[in-house]
């Protein structure tokens, strides 16, 4: 298969030839010469119909990148599976990137530009579309054009950053609303790199504060398949153990031996009190210098239990578990990081490592990729709010928006929809028609990640660096109403930098020279373009050359001093908005195969829903399905209430990603939105909005619905067996893994 | 016999040309309160059609069943209408062959109500499918598929049962009104005249017939006596038979035949104070034959109570915690009312049978008999129900569920069907059997010039 | 023939002493009923099957190539007409041949009306029955073919000549068949209902 | 010598036995007693006795009835559950045998009463076309009638044994 | 030809179900499961994979609320009994699917035949054979036959174009009226199966799987052919020391064997085709 032209392939396959049996098994007779048989008329001789055939690309549904194989049939894409050639995802994929099939064939995309014309967006060609984007940027200064794009890596990153250096300007934001920004900043300062390597696998022990890395952090895919190998036993290997620190039980939380609930943000009080205990049981002391030592004395079980809610017998045996079990991994998440003083909280925590020496153990450093333009942007919330000021100042004519949202996920203190009013002449690059896009003079729909070319290098490595390969899974559902971002941003440039662009017909084009010009940074390909093209779109994955680092702590000047707790009387309740794997920022919440997909805890769909916990809820005489208002200063939502017992009583949690007022038919009107409560707090270091800071109040409506969930419906409103031998569960010493395969 | 009361089950100076003079005035042009009571019941029948119509095209999703909920009134309700049936057979086989005489004025329409009530529960296996369309893939036929029903299930036992059932006593019924027919025959005019000439196959009374009829009538008797019990305990084993808690009883058929014995007394003395009243039956249906049956009923109705309690106990004493934990579940939570209204009214209620006093009155006796239907109804639907919503599963524990307007409605044209068809018959066949009567009236006769005599 | 089949009665002996009453009766309905199949069908070319089958006695696969490799035999691509049709001048002017110009100069593929439809929910692999009883059993292509399709060859466009019916298709599965042309060995097709249904 | 077919109407029982009786033992040349028959509103098993025992075949028909339902039906049912398919369920055997039972049980019934209600239309004659020159309406309410099949003379014999039990009324009807 | 199998067949057809055998009595296939519950993270991976493999529809909130949802493969969260108040040791996560039980409940009770036990081990589901009684879920312990309340290729929700053109050609979208449930993906077993006859051979290990099987991040799922005896499966079964044919296990008769595997209800005497480990706990933590 190596040795044809994909894009020819791609032309022959034309789908709309093929008849799609949604006809179910209500037809029993048939009669002759009614259907029309399939037929084509000049296909390639490995096609055979009602046979699948297995192409490999990229997922691009979150920035772990993980490989896809997607499987073809009479020229439609059916279903995606893990690439295994993949170190990232090693075959598996998880159910957000199995509905990436619903993105492409998903009913509400846009199938052609939309240009605003007295007020309202109307169709038009792409040919005016380029056309105006030329004229409008034509003799625009620098300094007057913006480009706000999320998460970003490879080619398209290269083209994205020469189209706007072309134009002089140095106002590219990397806009992503849930990435560890923070924690980057502290392991940057800390280990000197941003993005460590973290080994589960080879940890005994792994202390997570809030780290969902099951679920929703960084890598999940890969993470999982570590933890398979965490929490086998084998000769040489006990079955490692897990304790997750939270203020809301995430799915890792939930599969944590050891679920200990916190108030959110004093995490780093709790960081330090281990370390306290641990340097008292003559453990790392001398990895830590003597300023550090001295600063941690203050931290002792009582203050911990005072300010964390950590009570002491759990505090005694979370030191026992630390000190006995090594390696251990301690793992600093999105509600650590998500405060005033989130940096201060990330280093407490990693502190633990360092005295702990894990470091260079289950932590070390990744490879260095000898490309740093095609490395990932995985972007960040400094971005948007420098963006937002910036707009706010009206000091942006024209601005793009790529691959975010954020008239959706900027909090409401920000008033971005109308700072975005003034810029002139916003165009937004999507595929649907969701807030941002309501608000633009121009959009640009854009052909779907399985339609698309692409190369990416995912922001964490696992093992030596990957370059993965996206390509066309299938024809273009709407080959004149979609384009390729990269073909635009080519298409700019051609006409700015024309002599170092024109000899690149497209996109493809592009890619394809790209690529082969610098084979030789590629391990293990042949000398010889076509065939190393070939491959490269056979395996999907480009191992990069790149040279090893060694990872070592740097704990001086690390600023891990912690504020002491604030109260607050008239917003007694922490607002935790949590991350769901499906939804993410919300970008996703339009596929319905995720809307359908029960919440891994909570079991609800279809829907938002403010988790509270059951003896708070006792206190305040709250039922399940009582509507609630959550005020903030900021605004206030309303929503159906959850009885949930894995959050912290003093807060209350609330799914991300819901609450859509466009977007298309599945998540319009679902549900609400919790990025609108936020409340204008930032980390002091990075400038990072901390999502886990915001404070709200709790109050019934009176008005009351019956929640959808999947859980059984009964008056028990906490789900157990029943005693029922469902779900066993045996203790890990009672267990015999010795026979175990 | 008759040493509890001195009144007499019928006047043996009762004339025989009297009785089908009676009689057959029943079968006269109906009075206009015919025609109302008729086009209600024809109403209430297209209520049950429309909402069919309606789930036939949408699905059965409308009726709001669900998962774990799969069956819901439609089974309940089709026990309920087989139990019906069994009275009939009471009646008619079981008294005949033990020479009870004082069933020959009232099992006539026992009889009918048989055979129309198997109609009515033949009607609900229907909607109850998810496939209507499809519906012969369960009957054993040979076919171009080669393929032949699944002869394991308990549901395809029912559906032969019940076939040889309803023809058995539709057969029953006829051979026992050919006399009959001959009679009208004889006294027709008009189309009617021809209607019966064909129904009485040319019947003349003669000994050969006579003789043949005899046997004939008693042997088919004696077949559908084990047959109606086979049929119930069918129906019974469709629960018992599979595994769920509640379900899986040993003691389930002899239960549901003395349930099913027990609801039809109740609607006979219902149908018997309606006929008696709007024909005029007095001189036939008379105080002493109701109050037979209300003993009889008050007898059965204690079986079922005590058949109910061993239930109760066998599951209470037994290992299973999940049919215990039902049992709990059913006496306290969301159907604990339903429940404990069936309790009352099929085991409380029934003690009113047991007084004299009662027993006399016709108003009471009503009311009564229409309580111990409506329990018997509820016992039905909390054999089913109930397993659903807390059955193995906790996971799929829906206690909530609640039949749509679309059962409803069905159940209700039920009655309406079962109505119109009852009131047909009542215009076409004699409702009180002239012969049988005669019969009673001469062996009465004859017993008492023996007794004089002697 | 048919009475034993539909009471699937080993041989006319048993099924004499199983024709009893109601039986027969649906017999006769039913088996009517599976015996008919339906006639001639419109298709946009009036492929004669009699003169590329027939006459020039060219091999099922060669055209239908899918069907010793995929569940679906498939209808030969218009590339594949041309492959020959482009060099036969004797041919080029006849109207069926312009037709077929006409549609490979638009490129678009001809359509080609299903006559052996099988339901949606049938699964019927042409792979597994070629594989079985052309290569392995070496019976010739045209009988093996014609098993299901009747005598192509002499037909132009093509009828369906047996009924399709589940009953008829188990009446061949049911059959011991030899597993190849040399051992003695012999199996008959799968009996498992989801083999065939999906 | 005709042939002619009296119908006496009696107005009880008592009167109707008598009157066969005396018939039956006046014993009257050309008339066979077997052609006596009773026609009467009622059943009456006590009457008949007088006409002496007259065969009643229909159990024969239901116990062969019976066992063509039982059998048959096991066999059939047996060998369709053994068809090509033959099914696993449930780890139940393919055949089972108590369903089969329960099965057969039921068709044993069918076929009993099916067969039976033949045999009884045979036995009785049935269905018949009434002859209304020797059937009356009366039959079917409170008389009893007497049909006697006999030479003319005969009959007149008989005629006179029915007046003296005063007899209501009597048809006549001569068959060739 | 029934007669003569059935005369010819008697002992054969009068054998009972499972057989005291590894395969528990299947010649060639006994398709099998074994899940890691200690590695179940409960993220519904395998979930929306068998949504992408089998064709099941969206109903949508308003028939979700009914409990109507389609997912043959579901997740169930559990808590401690104990420890409701706050769930200390996490969650209980169980991935529910049909056990493809050797002795199935449902199959028995089935009017028409539609659901029944294949050679190869399985429960399978004639979709059009199936006339809508419902009977089989009614008697399934697990309750995981799930019933075509609606058309749904007709409701708003489930496939407005072009979403149709995802939709699997393997098997069918299940109309109206119709009980569907698990398959173990029976259209992949069938395609394995038969390129294996091609070649002349059984389906080697590993060489085809189930979707969920296939997405799990953790591979908690392990699914192959227990006549295989050195398949993944059923080295996991041999280990566990769970027998498919046996409704109690040996070990369990002898106190703590400290072994995982075991079956849900196995006392109901189903003999369900899916072993779980138990779920595995540190009591120190």
């Amino acid at each position: 298969m190596s040795n044809i032209n994909r894009r020819d392939f791609l032309k022959v396959l034309g789908w709309s030839s093929v008849a799609v049996a949604v006809a179910g098994c209500g037809k029993t007779s048939v009669e002759s010469g009614v259907e029309t048989v399939m037929s084509y008329s000049q296909p390639e001789d490995f096609l055979v119909p009602s046979i699948g055939v297995y192409y490999a690309s990229t997922c691009t549904q979150c920035e772990a990148n993980c490989g896809v194989t997607g499987r073809v049939r009479e020229g439609r894409i059916l279903k995606l599976e893990g690439n295994p050639e993949s170190a990232i995802n090693l075959g598996r994929l998880c159910g957000l990137g199995q509905a990436a099939v619903q993105h492409h064939y998903n009913p509400d995309r846009l199938k052609e530009p939309l240009l605003r014309q007295g007020g309202g967006l109307q169709p038009t060609t792409w040919e005016n579309a380029t056309a105006l984007l030329a004229e409008k940027t034509g003799d625009l200064k620098g300094e007057q054009f913006a480009f706000l794009s999320g998460g970003l890596s490879g080619h398209l990153k290269v083209l994205v950053q020469n189209y706007v250096d072309s134009l002089g300007s140095k106002n590219l934001y990397f806009y992503e609303a849930l990435t560890p920004a923070v924690n980057q900043s502290v392991s940057q300062k800390l280990y000197g790199t941003a993005t460590p390597r973290f080994h589960l696998d080879k940890a005994q022990l792994i202390v997570s504060f809030g780290a969902d890395f099951l679920d929703t952090w960084v890598s999940p895919v890969h993470f999982a398949s570590q933890y398979t190998q965490f929490r086998k036993a084998t000769i040489d290997k006990k079955r490692g153990t897990l304790v997750q620190i939270e203020p809301r039980m995430t799915l890792t939380g939930a599969n944590a031996d050891r679920w200990i609930p916190i108030i959110p943000g004093t995490e780093g009080v709790l960081a330090l009190g281990l370390v306290n205990a641990l340097l008292k049981g003559g453990i790392g002391v001398k990895s830590l210098p003597a300023s550090v030592v001295s600063a941690v004395r203050a931290y002792d079980k009582e203050r911990v239990n005072k300010e964390a809610g950590v009570s002491g017998e759990v505090f005694d045996k979370l030191v026992a578990l630390l000190s006995e079990r090594s390696p251990s991994l301690v793992l600093s998440g999105l509600s650590a990081e998500g405060h005033a003083h989130g940096a201060q909280n990330a280093a407490a925590i990693m502190l633990l490592n360092v005295v702990l020496g894990n470091v260079g153990k289950t932590i070390d450093a990744p490879t260095r990729l000898p490309f740093p333009q095609l490395a990932a942007e995985e972007g960040n919330s400094v971005a948007l709010k420098r963006f937002n000021d910036s707009l706010a100042g009206d000091k942006f004519k024209v601005v793009f928006i790529y691959n975010a949202n954020p008239v959706y996920t900027a909090p409401a203190f920000m008033k971005l929809r109308d700072n975005l009013k003034k810029s002139e002449f916003k165009v937004v690059f999507t595929h649907y028609l969701d807030e941002t896009a309501q608000e633009a003079d121009l959009v640009l729909p854009l052909d779907s990640a399985l339609e698309d070319w692409g190369t990416h290098v995912a922001a964490y490595q696992p093992d030596s660096i990957e370059l993965t390969m996206q390509q066309p899974l299938m024809e273009k559902l709407y080959p004149s109403g979609t384009r390729s971002l990269g073909d635009v941003m080519l298409d700019q440039l051609k006409h700015r930098r024309a002599n170092e662009y024109k000899d690149f017909a497209d996109y493809y084009a592009y890619l394809k020279s790209a690529l082969t010009r610098n084979k030789g940074a590629f391990s293990g390909v042949s000398a010889d373009d076509e065939t190393f093209w070939n491959q490269a779109l056979m395996h999907g994955v480009l191992k990069v050359k790149g040279q090893e680092q060694s990872i070592s702590a740097n704990v001086v000047n690390l600023d891990i001093a912690q504020p002491a707790p604030i109260g607050d009387d008239q917003y007694p309740f922490h607002l935790v908005p949590t991350v769901r794997s499906g939804f993410r920022d919300g970008r996703h919440a339009n596929l319905p195969w995720l809307q359908e997909t029960p919440d891994s805890l909570t079991t609800m769909v279809w829907d938002s829903w403010v988790e509270i916990h059951p003896k708070t809820a006792e206190r305040m005489g709250i039922k399940e399905g009582d509507i609630l208002e959550i005020a903030s200063k900021n605004g206030s939502i309303k929503t159906q209430a959850y009885l949930f017992p894995g959050v912290q009583p003093d807060s209350v949690a609330i799914p991300l990603g819901q609450g859509h007022e466009a977007m298309g038919r599945y998540a319009k009107d679902v549900g609400v939105n919790p990025f609108k409560l936020l409340d204008p707090v930032f980390d002091k270091s990075t400038g990072e909005l901390a999502m886990h800071a915001t404070r709200v109040k709790v109050s019934r409506t009176g008005a009351s619905v019956r929640v959808v969930k999947e859980e059984g419906w009964s008056p028990i409103v906490v789900n157990t067996q029943q005693g029922r031998k469902l779900v066993s569960t045996i203790a890990v010493d009672k267990a015999n893994f010795s026979k175990e395969v | 016999m008759n040493h509890l009361n001195k009144e007499k089950d019928i006047r043996e100076d009762i004339a025989w040309a009297q009785i089908n003079k009676d009689v057959l005035r029943s079968l006269e042009k109906p009075r206009p309160v015919y025609w109302v009571l008729f086009g209600l019941a024809l109403s209430m029948f297209l209520v049950g059609v429309g909402c069919e119509i309606y789930q036939y095209q949408t699905g059965m999703g409308v009726a709001n069943m669900n998962n774990p909920h799969m069956w819901g009134l439609y089974i309940a309700t089709f026990i309920f209408w087989i139990g019906m049936s069994h009275s009939g057979t009471l009646l008619s086989a079981i008294l005949h062959l033990m020479h009870a005489d004082w069933r020959k004025p009232i099992y006539r329409f026992a009889e009918a109500m048989t055979t129309f009530s198997l109609m009515t529960a033949g009607l609900f296996v229907m909607v109850h499918l998810g496939r209507l369309w499809q519906f012969y893939y369960a009957l054993p036929y040979p076919n171009e598929r080669w393929t032949w029903p699944n002869f394991q299930s308990p549901l395809l036992w029912d559906a032969m049962a019940i076939f040889t059932y309803l023809t058995s006593s539709i057969i029953f019924l006829y051979i026992g009104a050919i006399p009959d027919f001959a009679i009208c025959r004889d006294n027709a005019k008009g189309w009617r005249k021809n209607f019966y000439t064909i129904l009485a196959l040319g019947w003349m009374g003669t000994d050969r017939q006579w003789r043949n009829f005899r046997i004939t009538y008693l042997t088919v008797a004696c077949f559908l006596i084990p047959l109606a019990v086979s049929v119930h305990s069918i129906v019974a084993s469709d629960f018992a038979m599979s595994q769920q808690p509640g379900w899986h009883v040993t003691s389930f058929p002899p239960y549901f035949v003395a349930g099913a014995l027990y609801s039809g007394c109740a609607a006979i003395i219902t149908l018997f104070i309606v006929l008696r009243y709007t024909f005029r039956f007095e001189e036939y249906m008379t105080m002493p034959i109701l109050d037979k049956v209300a003993r009889l009923t008050f007898a059965i109705a204690m079986v079922w109570t005590y058949l109910n309690l061993i239930e109760f106990a066998s599951v209470w004493y037994g290992h299973d915690s999940y049919s215990k934990d039902l049992l709990i579940q059913k006496a306290t939570g969301p159907y604990a009312p339903f429940w404990w209204t069936m309790i009352v009214c099929g085991s409380i209620v029934p003690f009113a049978l047991a007084i004299k006093k009662f027993r006399s009155s016709l108003t009471i006796m009503f009311i009564v008999s229409l309580l111990l239907n409506l329990g018997m109804w509820l016992e039905r639907w909390m054999i089913v129900a109930p397993t659903y919503s807390h059955g193995y599963y906790p996971w799929t524990w829906d206690h909530f569920q609640w039949p749509s307007f679309v059962q409803w409605g069905m159940v209700f044209g039920s009655f309406g069907w079962f109505g119109m068809l009852f009131m047909i018959f009542t215009k076409l066949v004699p409702s009180v059997s002239m012969y049988e009567v005669k019969e009673m009236v001469y062996h009465r006769t004859l017993a008492n010039k023996e007794s004089r005599e002697a | 023939m048919n009475l034993s089949r539909f009471l699937c009665i080993a041989d006319q002996g048993a099924a004499r002493r199983f024709a009893v009453g109601l039986l027969l009766l649906a017999v006769g309905v039913f088996g009517a009923g599976a015996a008919k199949a339906d006639g001639k069908v419109e298709q946009p070319i009036e492929f004669p099957h009699n003169t590329h089958a027939g006459k020039m006695g060219i091999n099922c696969l060669y055209c239908h190539t899918y069907a010793r490799r995929s569940a679906v035999s498939g209808i030969p691509p218009l590339q594949k007409c041309m492959g020959c049709h482009q060099s036969i001048e004797s041919v080029k002017d006849r109207p069926r041949i312009k037709k077929l110009f006409e549609y490979w100069e638009k490129k678009e593929p001809i359509p080609w009306k299903k006559v052996h439809d099988l339901p949606d929910f049938v699964r019927f692999s042409h792979e597994r029955h070629v594989q079985r009883f052309y290569f392995k059993q070496e019976r010739p292509i045209q009988e093996v073919c014609g098993l299901c399709h009747g005598d192509v060859k002499s037909m132009t466009v093509a009828e369906k000549v047996q009924p399709l019916s589940m009953g008829w298709c188990v009446s061949c599965h049911e059959q011991d068949h030899r597993i190849d042309n040399v051992s003695a060995k012999t199996s008959n097709g799968p009996n498992d209902c989801w083999q065939c249904h999906k | 010598m005709s042939t002619v077919r009296i119908l006496g109407l009696f107005n009880d029982f008592d009167a109707a036995s008598a009157a066969i009786l005396e018939v039956r033992e006046a014993d009257i040349p050309g008339l066979n007693f077997d052609d006596v028959t009773i026609k009467s509103p009622i059943e009456h098993p006590d009457v008949e006795a007088v006409l002496g025992d007259r065969p009643v075949p229909v159990q024969k028909y239901t116990l062969i009835g019976s066992i063509l339902g039982g059998t048959l039906s096991f066999f059939l049912i047996s060998s369709a559950q053994g068809n090509f398919f033959q099914q696993l369920k449930g780890g139940k055997p393919i055949i089972p045998l108590p369903p089969n039972f329960v099965l057969t049980y039921e068709m044993l019934i069918l076929g009993g009463v099916y067969i039976t209600v033949l045999g009884f239309l045979i036995a009785a004659g049935l269905p018949a076309r009434v002859k209304s020159s020797i059937y009356t309406s009366m039959i079917s309410e409170d008389q009893i009638g007497v049909l006697v099949k006999g030479s003319a003379h005969s009959i007149e014999e008989v005629k006179k044994i029915f007046q003296k039990h005063s007899v209501l009324d009597i048809q006549e009807e001569v068959v060739a | 030809m029934s007669t003569t199998y059935m005369l010819r067949d008697w002992t054969k057809l009068r054998e009972t179900h499972p057989q005291p055998s590894p395969a528990g009595g299947h010649a060639e296939y006994k398709w099998a499961m074994a899940i890691n519950l200690d590695v179940c993270t409960g993220c519904n991976a395998c979930s929306v994979a068998c949504y992408a493999e089998n064709n099941l529809p969206v109903v949508g909130k308003e028939k979700y609320a009914h409990g109507q949802s389609m997912h043959w493969m579901r997740i169930e969260r559990y808590w401690n009994e104990e420890d409701v108040e706050t769930p200390h040791q996490g969650a209980q996560f169980l991935p529910m699917m049909c056990q493809q039980c050797e002795a199935a409940p449902c199959e028995t009770v089935c009017p028409v035949g539609a659901t029944n036990h294949t050679p190869d081990g399985l429960n399978s589901q004639v979709y059009n054979r199936c006339v809508g009684s419902r009977y089989c879920s009614a008697n399934c312990p697990y309750k995981v036959r799930y019933f075509n309340w609606y058309d749904y290729p007709e409701q708003e929700m489930a496939w407005p174009d072009p979403l149709p053109m995802q939709l699997n050609p393997d098997l069918t979208v299940r109309s109206k009226g119709v009980m569907e449930k698990c398959t173990f993906c029976v259209q992949r077993l069938t395609a394995a199966k038969n390129t294996a006859r091609n070649e002349g051979r059984t389906v080697k290990d590993g060489e085809v799987t189930t979707a969920c099987a296939q997405a799990c991040p953790t591979q908690a799922i392990t699914f192959g052919n227990m006549v295989d005896p050195y398949s993944q499966v059923s080295e996991k079964w041999r280990h566990q020391q769970v027998e498919l044919h046996k409704d109690v296990q040996d070990k369990d008769k002898s106190g703590d064997s400290g072994l995982r595997g075991y079956r849900v209800f196995e006392e109901l005497r189903s003999y369900p085709s899916v072993m779980y480990l138990e779920r595995v706990r540190d009591t120190k933590a």
